[in-house]
């Protein structure tokens, strides 16, 4: 059986790629895969610890989480496609007028 | 029937209030209705309370103990230790005398008033009558208070009607300045007098003049204390012994007196009170509201006799304001200035009296000024109506001819004024001097406050006399003097009277008569002031001032040679004065001889400075200093309540840059965040 | 029940007024706000209590316990209750209130339903501020009283109005935060107490129950409490440092505001002082006498200095109100009969003779728009009853005898004089006395530069005789400050009653 | 929309700007670090028999009740709420992403907390560049 430290390593490692992603990347869409990036690690972390305690729960719940991935997806592009009406550009740094 | 006139002793003060009442009131809705402004109903209100007060005057003479005492409770304390304040009256010999001395010059200077006022055709009649009303009244109520926080409270009020009066013609720049000062001037001493009523309120438990059933006089109270058989124990305070803290509320009071009577430091007022109507000037600032301040002092002299070194200050601010407003007087053009400045210096005589232990001399000269000063104000009033309003005594002269009653009645007050023998001012002013001589004999301070009140007598000679020259003598030397514009009877009448009155007051108390030719009983005023009760007796005080400002008569030969040496030089210095003043100025075409002095006239007409010593005291330091203090405020406090505000203002505008409007900088603030909380939890939770 | 019915009362008309038209919201409001007054003057009449509220063994007037809220295991209770203090209060604030609704009739031209609903608004959190004695229903009412203060200075004031009335709110919020900390650190340090009844947290607190709150000891936490509510209140008094906020207020306020604020609201202050730090914390104010004394002297002497420097009518009055009230101040740390007694009566007559010095100020105003002093003089010619009536009051400020100024000074001055609590209590006496000078110096100052004179006002507006309706409440307040400076029995007989009880548990003399 | 670059955060451009990088592994280093350390115990066995999870779900979800399906009611609540979830979800995308026909701008982002000019265009109808010179105020 394999420790669960290593599914846990590797969550934490997918889930900093994709926090490197949304830090560096300037474009909008690329924001939203470095955002799936992060929720595929929760769903690791979750089928790592459902297998380790042997509760489907974690399991379902994985599931949950990818279809919930899918509408944050929709909104995502939705919102992306009135950014770039809106400023020309998916460009995230461009969109600078939301502040004081 | 002795009682019914105590019933209406409230009467006295009340019908002025009335008169006050009905002026205002009727004058300020229904003018018309008011006949002659408001002078009628004032004439008869002080006709009124004359009356009452010789009838007061003849019963307390004929009642028992001499007095009539009664009081109401004005506020309660609660709980047991606390003192009451009262309101009272306390008819006396000596308040009855003074009752009487206010009420008649009150009501002489209201029909003098209809002259001046009336008939010169001013506006806002009811206004000045109001105002005198309600100053009669304040008067009449301090003259008979029977304790020393009511006598306070009148005092004040007293002082608010000089206020009014002075101010009377307010639409000039003058008038409302001078009331200023003069308010100011005695709000000052006032405040040194509440200091003191506080002190003896809170010192004895009460502040009554004379004991009651329930109550004792806080003098009686002090002379047990010093005396040392204290049955009751007071509470003196900052540590001070009884003698001590008795003295310091003695000089405390006597601030107030020195503001009220213009007494040398809080004098300047009074000349720069000439500015308001002359009628008000004889009232207040001769007859009535200046002597507040020395009727005060003879009211407790019970407790000012138990304080020597008290005594003696008194004599000596008397002795040196006698001479310093006498030698002021000499250089005066306007012939209210020379009255005003005589004024000053005769208050200082009466000071010099009661600090030298002549507490009789002092009421007798109180008395006799009061008359014979009202007389010459009066009299200058009407040679001021003679010559439309000029003051300046160098534009009149030759008035004698036209203005026979004016000239006769002021050369009578003039006479009095000098002090030469038959007139009244000789007997009270000789009876002053020779009460500082004798115990000036014994105490050196006193011989000095003596001498200078001697050598005043000369001035005094010279100055009335050189105004009456001036005035009344020599060529007319303008033509409003050649024929000036006549006076009506409502004049000639007070000026009559007080003319008569200013020569024969002094027959009350001839006293060196009496011991020169053994002629007993001529001193009525001594034995009027010794009708009282026991506690208020003339011979009371001068056992105290025996027992304990150890004042002891002293002689120069026999006793009948002191008087003879004493009444002989002050007689000599005044006829040395006025026939100074004859030489000088009895000529056709008087020249101003004072210009001979030179830099010492410009310091003498300057007033030694004094003026603009305490103008630059208020202008020169109080002003800058206030607006120091507001700068201060307006800087430094509000400066840091709106430092507090900018504070926060530019945190703010600092924090905000915070807000760059690019998400990724949110999200690495997040990042970082989220970091730090775990390290945190991680080491708080020991996860490492 | 007549407390609620008073301020049920007001607060109703207060609605009604709102919801009126602009041109009849001055009439009506008079109209009701006479309800208010009757009311209080029949509770007046038929008052009839003992003893000082706070303290054990006195029985209130028109006293009205019942359950307000549970919170945990402290019950908030509607304590409600009047004594010899609170009364002349309620009657004062009654009697200012329905002066200066129609003293405001001139001055207040647009949106006056408004004005007119936050002023009786104003005057029913005031009457709820002098009738509570439970700390919370104390505290809403007391925070109450700001709203209309800030919106009343904000909307209808002069050109620097929003300045004055943002510092006027965070300047007091502040301080009633200070103090709300400062209580209830109080409350929670006595650790059987579970409620903010005043009553009930005063007794236990003279009877020193007090324990201690985590690190800080019983001593310290007096101390601090006592220091915490002191600035608290001292914001709203105003003692010296932290005055600068009156001023500005009652420059900008409007007329009508400007006599409530000088009139009512510095007595809240003043009111919380004696009820909170001075009857609470008796210990705590005997030992720091001394400073706090020093406070009050030189807020008196400070206070009158400034005055004497301003060149505007209104900050003189405002400066002097700062002066005034610092005499209060003294009174109470005296701790004597004369000393509260006089302390708590000074308010009443300085209410009333600043109230109507505010409103002659704005008489003047109305006709000739101008307050500088510089501006305008020989206004006794032109307008002849106003001016006399300013002069009265004028000399009613000054303590002139016989008018409710000089009753009130006289009895702090006594009360301090004797003072046994205060460390040479006559040398502080003696220089808080010397502000009858200043006040008298300033005061005459103004009056001759602006009243006499020949006449000539920089404005060009036709100065001409007050309406009847501006000139009608002066007389009526003149009459009531004579009236109480003749016999000050009509209030200080019950204020004594009430300040008694205080005077003999702390020992403070006569 | 011309916007003055140089002015603002001239790292956000800069390609080799480490922030970023370093707290993405700064907190990979703490996750790793507390997953290293956390003690997991051990394994709490495997699954029951091959019991048909799926199948039992479907069961459950008709309410039949099958001989060896385990209870599994509990998972449909989930199941329900992401279907609710992925309608709103698809409901709203195609909210933004509708072209309006008439003149007006989209409602949605376009924050009105900047007052832009009165002549800007709205860009929703094609994308036609705007304007230049419109400024925006911070």
């Amino acid at each position: 059986m394999v420790p669960i430290e290593y599914y846990l390593l590797l969550s934490a490692a997918v889930f900093c790629i994709g926090v490197f992603g949304i830090l560096t990347r300037r474009n909008a869409l690329l924001f939203l895969m470095s955002v799936e990036l992060l929720l595929n690690a929760a769903n690791i972390n979750l089928v790592a610890f459902s297998r380790f305690h042997g509760n489907l729960t974690g399991q379902t719940f994985s599931l949950f989480t990818l279809a919930l991935a899918a509408a944050e997806v929709a909104i995502g592009i939705g919102i992306v496609l009135v950014l770039y009406r809106n400023f020309d550009d998916v460009d995230v740094t461009e969109a600078t007028t939301m502040r004081w | 029937m002795a009682a019914l006139p105590f019933e209406l002793a409230p009467a006295i003060a009340a019908l002025p209030f009335v008169s006050f009442l009905i002026a205002l009131l009727v004058g300020a809705f229904a003018p018309r209705l008011l006949p002659k402004g408001g002078a009628i109903p004032g004439i008869l209100a002080t006709a009124g309370s004359l009356l009452l007060s010789i009838w007061a005057f003849v019963a307390v003479s004929g009642s028992a103990d001499g007095m009539y005492h009664e009081y109401i409770t004005w506020v309660a304390g609660a709980g047991e230790a606390t003192l009451d304040l009262h309101f009272g009256i306390l008819l006396d010999p000596l308040s009855t005398m003074m009752l009487i001395i206010v009420s008649l010059v009150a009501l002489l200077v209201h029909v003098f008033s209809l002259g001046y006022m009336n008939d010169e055709g001013e506006t806002g009649l009811p206004r000045y009558y109001a105002g005198l009303g309600l100053f009669t009244a304040s008067m009449l109520s301090f003259v008979f208070a029977n304790n020393l926080l009511m006598a306070f409270m009148f005092f004040e009020l007293v002082g608010l009607c000089s206020w009014l009066l002075i101010g009377f013609w307010f639409r000039e720049e003058g008038p409302p300045s001078a009331a200023k000062k003069a308010f100011l001037v005695t709000r000052f001493g006032d405040y040194f007098f509440l200091v003191g009523v506080v002190g003896v309120l809170a010192t004895f438990g009460t502040s009554m003049f004379v004991g009651s059933e329930n109550m004792e006089a806080f003098p009686h109270i002090a002379e047990q204390v010093l005396a040392g058989e204290g049955a009751v124990e007071v509470t003196t305070f900052l540590g001070f012994e009884p003698q001590a803290w008795f003295a310091v509320l003695g000089l405390l009071i006597l601030g107030g007196v020195v503001g009220k009577s213009a007494q040398f430091p809080l004098h300047t007022w009074l000349p720069d009170a000439m500015e308001g109507p002359t009628p008000v000037s004889a009232l207040i600032h001769a007859a009535t509201m200046v002597a507040a301040g020395v009727y005060l002092v003879a009211r407790i002299y019970g407790f000012y006799a138990l304080l020597p070194q008290v005594l003696a200050f008194i004599a000596f601010v008397g002795g040196f304001t006698a001479l310093f407003a006498a030698t002021m007087g000499v250089v005066k053009k306007e012939i209210k200035q020379v009255l005003a400045y005589s004024t000053i210096s005769q208050y200082g005589y009466m000071m010099l009296g009661l600090g030298a232990g002549g507490y009789v001399a002092a009421s007798f000269h109180l008395l006799t000024h009061a008359f014979f000063k009202a007389l010459l104000f009066l009299g200058a009033g009407s040679v001021i109506i003679a010559m439309h309003h000029n003051e300046n005594m160098w534009d009149m002269g030759g008035l004698k001819e036209k203005m026979p009653v004016t000239y006769y009645a002021f050369l009578s007050g003039s006479l009095a004024l000098a002090g030469i023998v038959p007139f009244s001012g000789f007997w009270s002013k000789d009876e002053v001097l020779y009460e500082a001589f004798v115990h000036g004999l014994n105490s050196p301070l006193l011989l000095g406050a003596y001498a200078m009140g001697l050598l005043a007598v000369f001035f005094t000679g010279f100055y009335t006399f050189r105004m009456v020259f001036l005035t009344f003598h020599g060529e007319p030397r303008t033509d409003t003097a050649r024929d000036p514009h006549g006076v009506g009877w409502n004049v000639k009448f007070p000026l009559a009277v007080l003319g008569i009155l200013a020569a024969v007051t002094g027959l009350v108390n001839m006293v060196p008569v009496q011991k020169l030719l053994g002629v007993e009983g001529i001193d009525f005023l001594h034995q009027w002031l010794d009708a009282g009760p026991e506690v208020l007796s003339a011979h009371h005080y001068s056992t105290l001032t025996h027992d304990f400002a150890h004042y002891t008569a002293g002689t120069i030969g026999s006793a009948d040679l002191t008087v003879l040496l004493s009444a002989g030089v002050s007689l000599g210095l005044a006829l040395a004065g006025a026939g100074a003043a004859w030489l000088l100025y009895d000529v056709p075409e008087p020249v101003r001889h004072t210009d001979r002095l030179g830099r010492i006239k410009t310091v003498l007409f300057n007033n030694y400075y004094q003026d603009e010593f305490q103008v630059w005291l208020a202008q020169g330091v109080t002003l800058p200093v206030a607006k120091a203090a507001d700068k201060f405020d307006q800087g430094v406090i509000d400066g840091v309540v709106n430092g507090a505000s900018s504070v926060s203002l530019f945190g703010g505008s600092r924090i905000k840059r915070v807000q760059t409007g690019v998400v990724s900088n949110y999200a690495f603030l997040l990042t970082t965040g989220l970091i730090v909380l775990l390290v945190a939890f991680g080491i708080m939770g020991g996860w490492f | 029940m007549w407390i609620e019915a008073l301020i049920a009362v007001t607060l109703l008309s207060a609605f009604a007024v709102f919801l009126s038209p602009d041109g009849a919201a001055g009439k009506l409001a008079f109209a009701l706000s006479l309800l208010p007054l009757a009311g209080s003057l029949w509770m007046y009449s038929t008052y009839e209590a003992s003893g000082n509220a706070l303290l054990a063994g006195s029985e209130l007037a028109f006293e009205e316990t019942f359950q307000w809220v549970v919170a945990g295991d402290y019950a908030l209770q509607w304590h409600v209750g009047l004594d010899g203090i609170s009364m002349p209060l309620v009657a004062l604030t009654t009697v200012l209130t329905s002066l200066a609704l129609l003293a405001s009739w001139t001055p207040i031209d647009e949106r006056q339903s408004q004005f007119y609903g936050l002023m009786l608004f104003l005057e029913a959190s005031l009457l709820g501020v002098f009738s509570a004695l439970d700390f919370f229903v104390w505290f809403v009412f007391w925070e109450m009283v700001l709203v209309p203060m800030y919106v009343l200075i904000g909307v209808w004031g002069g050109p620097r109005r929003k300045y004055a009335a943002i510092k006027m709110f965070v300047y007091t919020n502040l301080a009633s935060l200070v103090m709300f900390i400062g209580f209830v650190a109080l409350v929670f340090g006595l650790g059987d107490v579970n409620s903010f009844d005043m009553p009930t947290v005063a007794q236990a607190l003279r009877g020193g129950e007090l324990g201690s709150l985590g690190p800080v000891g019983p001593d310290a936490l007096k101390v601090a409490a006592f220091v915490a509510m002191f600035a608290g209140f001292a914001v709203k008094v105003p003692v010296v440092p932290f005055h600068t906020w009156l001023p500005d207020a009652h420059v900008e306020a409007p007329t009508p505001v400007s006599i409530m604020l000088a009139g009512v609201l510095l007595k809240m202050g003043t009111y919380a002082l004696l009820r909170f730090n001075f009857t609470m914390l008796p210990g705590v104010a005997q030992d720091y006498a001394t400073i706090i004394a020093l406070f009050a002297v030189v807020s008196v002497i400070y206070g009158a200095m400034l005055a004497l420097a301003q060149s505007d009518l209104k900050r003189i009055v405002a400066y002097s109100s700062v002066s005034s009230m610092g005499y209060v101040i003294l009174g109470l740390v005296a701790y004597s009969l004369y000393g509260l007694g006089g302390a708590t009566f000074q308010m009443i007559a300085h209410g009333l003779i600043s109230g109507l010095m505010f409103m002659a100020v704005g008489v003047i105003y109305n006709t000739t728009h101008t307050r500088m002093v510089s501006d305008m003089s020989g206004l006794a010619s032109k307008m002849p009853f106003t001016v006399t009536v300013f002069v009265a009051g004028a000399f009613g400020y000054m303590g002139l005898p016989l008018m409710a100024g000089f009753a009130a000074e006289l009895f702090i001055f006594l009360g301090a004089f004797q003072s046994t609590v205060l460390a040479s209590a006559p040398l502080f006496t003696a220089a808080a006395m010397f502000g009858i000078v200043i006040v008298a110096g300033y005061l005459l100052f103004a009056m001759q530069r602006t009243l006499f004179g020949p006449f000539e006002v920089e404005t060009d507006y036709e100065v001409g005789h007050a309406a009847f309706h501006d000139v009608a409440p002066l007389v009526v307040l003149i009459l009531l400050v004579v009236a109480l400076g003749v016999d000050p029995g009509i209030f200080y007989d019950m204020i004594q009653n009430a300040v008694d009880p205080l005077v003999k548990t702390a020992g403070g003399g006569a | 929309m011309s916007v003055d670059r140089g002015g603002r955060d001239a790292d956000v451009d800069d390609r080799s700007r480490k922030w970023p990088g370093v707290a993405a592994i700064a907190l990979f280093v703490v996750l790793a670090a507390v997953f290293v350390g956390a003690p997991f115990g051990d394994a709490a066995g495997g699954f029951e028999g091959d019991a048909g999870i799926t199948a039992s779900i479907g069961y459950s979800m008709f309410n039949i009740d099958a001989p060896d399906a385990i209870p599994s009611e509990g998972f449909l609540v989930s199941f329900i709420l992401i279907a609710v979830v992925l309608d709103a979800a698809l409901d709203g995308a195609v909210m933004l992403a509708t072209r309006e026909e008439e003149d007006e701008r989209s409602p949605g982002l376009a924050s009105d907390a900047t007052d832009r000019g009165p002549e800007r265009v709205p860009s929703t109808d094609g994308g036609r560049p705007v304007g230049d010179g419109e400024e925006v105020d911070d």
